[in-house]
Parts: structure tokens; C-alpha cells; sequence
């Protein structure tokens, strides 16, 4: 059964150093206050896994959380590169950053065997690419009946998943609607999980396209209205496209993102819509 | 109406898309292509994004492809697994539009590092995202980007997405069950498949576009189709509409430069 | 596009003599009054598959419609035999029906690795179990990465799959909700596809829980109020459970079901409440 | 209050299932003990169905595992492939509870075919349903069925769904993640697995029963627990709340037979 707890106690009940850690959320519902946690209580030696690491995993990147990233599409989306990621990969800046990189199909594949509790899951990709030959956990694998080479991917099962969700109630159910990615696939990857959500109701009254994450799933709930900031919480508020455009002059400099770090992450002031500092 | 090589570009590959075909859509230009498609003559185009919305209908052009508007809009909103799975890998979409950062003769794109080697690279790219399985498995590919000596090259560095590797039969070989890229849409004219050899050949180009410049902003010694055809300028309704559809977006996009643009296939 | 048409017309399009064919609803949304229309264009030598055979398949299989049976649970829910799958099992009465037969979470794979394209599934199951040897389409294969035994099942892909579903828009759109079961795989598995629908709506309002095939993915819908009875359409009918306990008795003597099939089926005289012919 | 030797059974596999499990239910015996359970000591017990109801509430006892009841009042409802792939195989539900049409001395099921061959069976029974991944993946399995040495047999005439197949070590060589089955609930008493020997044993009698009459009614050479315990007669509560379930059913149910009662595991 989930309980519901400070988002600090939260993450430090759930990520330490050296985990494999997932943050999921598809455009939408990224975790962002969560993220900004981990760099509060200053976790290194991660393992970060998301399909797009985002502006989300630029800063934990940044601030020298993680030690590799396994990812299938690195970029601020509609802005262009990630700089503290480029930064982390090209010069080692500030600790080095091992890559493991794939396609969306293949990671999200590696969730569902995960998910599924399967060491792997079979796809048709990779064949022809250079990527088998850059990264782990791709093989061959024939068709038992057919003969037809297909691709099998490694399950990915992380130490722990992170996500957002619109909603939970008093027992900790989670719920969540819209764009809904690859979120339910991580937590049931993963050993343990951490759900902030907008809000906590009375009821959880059922909603067109939602997933219902149960209780017993999860690990800890924490309240976070607005944690999915500059990403999007469906029915609560609106992607902050500005932010995501602001941020790569925040991030292109190392001394301008350590002074956003200082002052949005580690004095928590409020950042206001659009980023502008 | 006047207009710019980049309306040229976007208009030339909306036309492309039929009405009621299904489309998987990227960010960007394949975005505004499709959806001024749907504005004008196919409005039963079914817009699919790698963010699970099959049959979105937004109003105005999304900013990323998991914006608000297309799961409001959409028929279905399925799971990142399932859009993988169930219905892009089946082979069961029409056209899958992608863009690039390198482009080859044999249309194979590159989205991932540039230069140097895959350690330490020149330029660090985002990656493949969905590219590598919308290229094997849509019905047919479009390609859409810029032309110039540095993204249109004799090979490209990394292999993120397979066109015809590296030549006839090479598709079969790999078991990539749709036609590849049937189609290279650029600012300056359209390149197609040879179809004995599948090297890239010119077969359009725009009114007062010159063969010889379009030649001189390709890594390759371009050839040029015995059935080249020129391509009707935009129509005024085509103009209006495109223009309208932009005119809807923030401007807050920062000028691209060649670690911007190329955002794997779909973003 | 779906083309919205009558139920004769829709089966006469899709269903031919030898097809491999699929009616999927997991107790909920069974498309009974399909398989009534089968019966009564007479086909022969299909290849019925279904994860419960049920009554639906009991009539086909008694009407001679059928040649092989692919299954998983063969019973009637709550009741006790299907007395018709049984004579043709065990007489041959009145054809001989070949049987293959596998687990649930079998046969769920097998239609997943047909709607994703794939020539196999891979699942942790029936090993250890005297399935594999008396089943087609079953083997061992071996994880590359862990060198882990697992099972592999082949891929099922029917010509034709037949659903029943609560409503279609105009342009055949079809929504359905409540327990949703494996008919998406079955219809994204299959060459073609008919839907029956309670009704037609102008739109699909948005419900919790529901499913939306689009209608690209269909050949045909037609309009079957109650068309799932016995079975039921959550928020349109509820389970005739009297039934399936009357057709015990019915379906125990070749005689009473002929008759029962000529009145009800061929002759199409409603069958009340509880199944009293 | 006086009670049946049914009432016992289902009482005794109630009292089994402890508050806040996770439980994998069939129809029949088992949804009777799970929903005894959730209306007596164990108000939040997670009912899951075959059918891809999770957390389902039924206030009746539903007939099929396929309830409209059920699909209401779950707190999620998934397909039936997700129910079988991403709730039980991972090993996430503690207990599965299974029936039977023969049951043998390490707890091998049979829901398939009894006496002559399996081209020619003497009883042709529905099959295996959910039954085998739920012996397989399930944290523990509870079987519940009526004991006769029809159905408690030396040896199964077809292994349906694995108990600890030819002995210890099976269920390790196999890969099978559970436990496999931890408690036989008859309408005589309670069967458990020697540790040592994975043999099942009985561990418990109900009041008045005799332990000669039981090992005559069971089709191998019977062995009793030293620690054999006698298990307490159902509460006036107990009973109360069953009967009160049982009686929201329709009294449609014909009586069972051999060929009726062995619905694979679930329904």
C-alpha cells in the first residue's frame, strides 16, 4: 500500500546513490519537482533511464547527479540540444556521462519486457542500423517456427520509477489521463516507485482514458501541484513552451546553470512561467 | 503570391499526402505539411503521433508531439508501447515522414553523431527516437529537409534509420517490410529512388529552381531523372492556409543550426 | 474506412467456407447474433478460434460449421460442458472437429504477436505442463542475454475477426468499454474485420474505460441490438445467466439442438428471457 | 449453528487469505472463500479476475469471472493479455487460487482429459484456461476441491497445470517463480507439502472428522502430518455472511458432475 509522504521523504525513502533511477512521462506528466528533489538531496552515481531525457534529465545531468544515461531520443523538443548533456558526453563536464542509446521502440519494448517480467522482448528494428553495434543489451533472435531473424532487447528494471499523475486518492490509487506514454511500463519495471501527483481526492470518479495505477503498486505518493512544470498535467495546466525555449540559453552556459540550480533547485524560489530568472 | 523555398517545401509535401491515408507525423515540417494537408484537400487525413494519438485533428500546429491538443483531439490515445507495437510495426501506416541531419544516396539518415567517431564525435545529435522502426516498417517513407552539401552526403556517418543501405535488395535482406523512402523533399526540389539502382535521383524541381545549383548543394554527384517534371508553385489557398496555421504557433522557436534541426524523426 | 452495412451483408463479405475466424468478448460483449448469422449462411470448414469457446462456438460447431477448434478454456461458464463440442470431439457428430489447444495467457500472446506483427510471442508458460506436446505452435527458446529457458507461441492471424461492441459513429468509429478483453488484438491480429454494434451515435462521447477502434481498421459494421445475448453489453443488457443454464438441457440432445437452431437461428424466432425455446 | 461440509471447505480457504493480499480468483469455490474473506476479516483484500479486473468489490457473488458487477466496481480494468503479462507472470499476485478435476500426490492438476488417451479421452473436460501461468506465477497457490479418490489420484492422466511435478527440485528446474501449491482445502480437511519430500500430507482435520475415512477417500497412500491440527468449526459470523453471499445468486446452478465441475482453474 502507498503511503503518502513529504516528496523529500519520498525520495529519500526510495533513491540513493548508485540506482538505476527512471523518471517517465511522455511530453506530457514529466516529474520535474521530483527531479529537482534528487539534485536537492544531492544523489551521484545514477543511472538515469527515459526515453527522452528532456530538459528533466539536463539538469540532473548538470548538477553531476548521474554517471550514465540510457535514453533514445537526447533533445529539447522543438528548441534543439541538450547542453548539459552535450557538455556531460563531449568534455566530461561535471563528472563523465556513459551512454547507452536505443530507439523509442526498443525502449519501450525494454520497459514491457520489464513490465512483463520477461528477461527480453522481441521487436522488428535495429535491423540495418548502427546502433546494435553502439550499445547493449540488442541481439538477434529467430523465429521458432518461421526462421525469421527478428530483434530482442534486454528487459530494463529499474531500482526505482518516477512519475506524475493528475491524481491520487487517501489509499494512494493513482490516477492519471491524457497522453499517457510508457508511465504504467516503468513502475511495473521497476522495484519501487514514487507518484506525485497534482492532488489528493476523496474519490477517484472515473475518467475517460485514465489508467489507475493501484496502491499496492506503489511505494510513496507525494503531493506536488504543478511538479510537472515546464511539462503539462492534462485538465490542470498547460506545457510552458516559453520555458522549454528559455532554457537553452539558461543551459548553454555552465555558470548561468549552476546559478538557475542555486536558485530554483536548492532555494527553491518560484520559477515564473516562460523561466525568465 | 510570393513565397518562400521553405512554403515551397512544406506545400510540396502536403500535396503528397492523400486523403484518408494514415500518416505518422514528427514535429516540425512534417507536421506543418500534414496538417495543412488536412486543411485543405485531404480532410480525412489520420494524423499519428509517436505519443499514442491516432486520428488527432488539432486546430492549430502542435508545439512537440505529445502537446495537449492532440490527445483532446485524437480518436484513440493508446500507450508509447502500443503505438510501437500494435500499429506502426505491422506495417500498417500509409506514410511515415522523417527528417535528418545527414541524408545519403541510398536515403539512409543519420540522427545521431556527426564527425569524429561514435565516442567523440564533432556534434552530438539527439538520436534515433522513432525513426529507425518508422523507416523500416511505414507503407512508404517521406523524407523532408534542407539541401545542402553538409546534410546531403555521399555517406552518412552513423546509420540511425535504414533507406536502402546500400542498395537493391538490401531491404528484403533485413526483413524492413515497407517501400523505404519513396520520396526526398527538400527547399530546392524532390529526389526519388532510382528503381533499378535506388540511388536518389532528382525528379522535381520548382519553378526557376537551376539543375546545376541544386547539383552544386549535393555531396553526391546527383543524377537528374529523364522524367523530370516541374512542380506547380504553391496556390493561393495553399499560402493562406499554411500561413494561418504558423501564424497560430508562439514564436518562440529559436533559428535551427545544425545540432537544432535534426531531431531524430518525430520531435 | 468501416462501411456501415447489414449484418447478412457484412458476414456474406467477410466469412467464407475454410476461413480461419475469430469472435472475441471475453463473457462480456460475445458476438452472439454474428455467429447466428454464420449458421445461417451455412458456411463449412471453418477455423474457429476463441480463448473460451462458450455457447457461441457450442451452435457452430453443432450447425457443422467448423473443422478445427483453436481454444483454451472450452466450457460453459458456470454451468458445465459444451455438449456440442463434446459429441464432435469424442463422435465426430456431425463432423469431426480437429482440436489445438493452449493456456489463456496462450492464446492472449498468440493473438498479441498477430496484432504487433510478429511470427511469436514469448511468455513464461506451460512448461512442465503435457500441453506442449499434444499443441501445435508451442516451443522453447532461450533468452541471449541470460541464457534463460522461456516459451515461445506462434502468432495467430485469422482472416477475419468478428467483435460485437456497444456503439460505432457514422463514420465507424467503434467504442466499447467495461471488460474489454482481448478483442483489440483480435482485430488488429485479422486480414479483415466486422463489428457489431448495439447502435449507431453521431459521436463517440468520451467514456471511462472505453476503447476506440478507429475505423480505417475495419471492413464492416452493422447494427445487432442485443446482439451479444446470451452474453451481455455493459449499460445496454445484462447477462442472460438463465440461459446459459437452460442450454445445458438444449444443447445435451442432438435432436433438441437441431430444432433449437432451425426456430431460433434459421427461422430467427426471438428467444425470450431464460432461453425457454 | 450447524453447517455442511462445503460450508467448512469454503470457511477454512476464506481464513487463508489474510488482509491486504493480492488474490488471483476463479469462479466457483474460490470467489465464495475471497469474497467471504473481503466481507469478514479481510475488507481489503485485492480480488483479481481473469477477465482484467483488478481490485474488483462485488457486493453479490458474481456468476462468471466476467461480471459486469466486477468490471464496476474494480479499481482498474485492463485487457486480458496486460492481466496475464503484466499482473500475474511478473509474480506480483500472492495467492492464486485453483480447482481441479484430478489432483495428484505433488499436486499436479488435471483440467483436461480423464482415462483413455488425449486423441480418445474417456472425459473430455474444458481444458486449461488461466490455470497453468497461475500454478506457475502466483507467490502460492491454494487448490479447493471436493476430495474422492476419483479426484485425488496417485498420479494425474494429464498435467494441466504443474504442482511440484515428479518431487523436489521440479519447480526450480522448470523456472516456475512460486511456490506452487501451499494447501490442498478439502471437504475433509487440509492437505499441505512435506517440505522434504513435496509430497502432499494432511495437515488438518475439521471437527469429528476421522482420518481412517480420509485416507479412503484418497487415491494414494495417504500420510498425516505429525503436527496435525484440528481446524476451529465456522463461526455463526462466518456462516452468516456466506449464506447471505450465496443466497444474491440466482439458484440457477444445475447440480455438478465430474464433466461439469473442473472448469480449468477460473471459472
Amino acid at each position: 500500500m502507498a503511503e503518502i509522504v513529504s516528496l523529500a521523504e519520498a525520495i529519500a525513502a526510495n533513491v540513493h546513490d548508485g540506482d538505476t533511477l527512471a523518471m517517465e512521462g511522455f511530453t506530457h506528466l514529466i516529474p520535474h519537482e521530483a527531479g529537482h528533489e534528487v539534485i536537492r538531496q544531492r544523489r551521484r552515481d545514477l543511472t538515469l533511464v527515459r526515453m527522452t531525457p528532456d530538459v528533466i534529465y539536463d539538469q540532473l545531468i548538470g548538477a553531476g547527479c548521474a554517471r550514465k544515461l540510457i535514453f533514445s531520443w537526447a533533445g529539447n523538443p522543438g528548441v534543439g540540444s541538450l547542453h548539459r548533456f552535450r557538455d556531460a558526453v563531449e568534455n566530461g563536464w561535471p563528472v563523465p556521462l556513459e551512454i547507452e542509446e536505443h530507439s523509442h521502440a526498443g525502449m519501450a519494448n525494454r520497459y514491457l519486457a520489464g513490465a512483463a517480467g520477461l528477461p527480453f522482448a522481441i521487436l522488428r528494428g535495429y535491423r540495418g542500423t548502427d546502433l546494435p553495434a553502439r550499445t547493449a543489451g540488442v541481439a538477434d533472435i529467430t523465429c521458432p517456427f518461421t526462421g525469421e531473424t527478428l530483434t530482442a532487447v534486454a528487459a530494463i528494471r529499474p531500482d526505482v520509477a518516477v512519475i506524475h499523475a493528475q491524481r491520487a486518492d487517501r489509499l494512494g490509487n493513482v490516477q492519471y489521463w491524457g497522453i499517457t506514454g510508457v508511465q504504467k511500463e516503468a513502475v511495473l519495471a521497476a522495484s519501487r516507485s514514487v507518484v506525485t501527483v497534482e492532488e489528493v481526492v476523496d474519490e477517484l470518479e472515473p475518467r475517460p482514458g485514465a489508467v489507475v495505477l493501484p496502491s499496492w503498486l506503489i511505494a510513496h505518493v507525494a503531493v506536488a501541484p504543478g511538479g510537472a512544470h515546464p511539462s503539462y498535467a492534462q485538465d490542470y495546466c498547460s506545457r510552458d513552451n516559453a520555458f522549454y525555449v528559455a532554457w537553452d540559453a539558461i543551459s548553454r552556459d555552465r555558470a548561468a546553470f549552476a546559478a538557475w540550480i542555486d536558485k530554483h533547485v536548492h532555494d527553491k524560489v518560484p520559477m515564473p512561467a516562460g523561466g525568465q530568472a | 503570391m510570393t513565397y518562400t523555398s521553405d512554403e515551397m517545401m512544406t506545400v510540396t509535401a502536403a500535396r503528397v499526402l492523400r486523403d484518408g491515408m494514415t500518416c505518422f507525423v514528427g514535429i516540425g515540417l512534417p507536421s506543418e505539411a500534414a496538417n495543412l494537408a488536412r486543411a485543405t484537400h485531404a480532410p480525412n487525413l489520420v494524423l499519428i503521433y509517436e505519443s499514442g494519438t491516432i486520428g488527432a485533428k488539432p486546430g492549430t500546429l502542435p508545439l512537440s508531439i505529445g502537446d495537449g491538443i492532440l490527445a483532446q483531439t485524437a480518436d484513440s490515445v493508446v500507450s508509447v508501447p502500443e503505438i510501437f507495437n500494435y500499429w506502426l510495426q505491422p506495417g500498417r501506416i500509409d506514410v511515415g515522414f522523417l527528417g535528418a541531419a545527414q541524408l545519403d544516396r541510398f536515403g539512409n539518415i543519420n540522427t545521431t553523431v556527426i564527425g569524429g567517431n561514435y565516442a567523440d564525435p564533432k556534434v552530438r545529435l539527439p538520436g534515433a527516437g522513432g525513426a529507425p522502426e518508422i523507416a523500416a516498417a511505414c507503407r512508404e517513407v517521406i523524407v523532408v529537409l534542407r539541401q545542402s552539401r553538409r546534410t546531403f552526403v555521399d555517406q552518412v556517418d552513423f546509420i540511425t534509420s535504414v533507406g536502402f543501405g546500400d542498395g537493391p535488395g538490401t531491404r528484403q535482406r533485413l526483413g524492413l517490410t515497407g517501400a523505404g523512402p519513396q520520396r526526398v523533399i527538400t527547399d530546392l526540389g524532390v529526389l526519388q529512388p532510382d528503381p533499378a539502382t535506388c540511388e536518389l535521383v532528382l525528379t522535381g524541381i520548382y519553378p526557376g529552381g537551376i539543375i546545376a545549383e541544386i547539383k552544386e548543394r549535393t555531396g553526391w554527384d546527383l543524377r537528374v531523372s529523364a522524367d523530370l517534371t516541374e512542380i506547380a508553385p504553391p496556390t493561393d489557398h495553399e499560402l493562406e492556409v499554411l500561413r494561418g496555421l504558423l501564424a497560430t504557433m508562439p514564436a518562440a522557436q529559436p533559428a535551427s543550426e545544425v545540432a537544432q534541426a535534426p531531431q531524430g524523426a518525430t520531435r
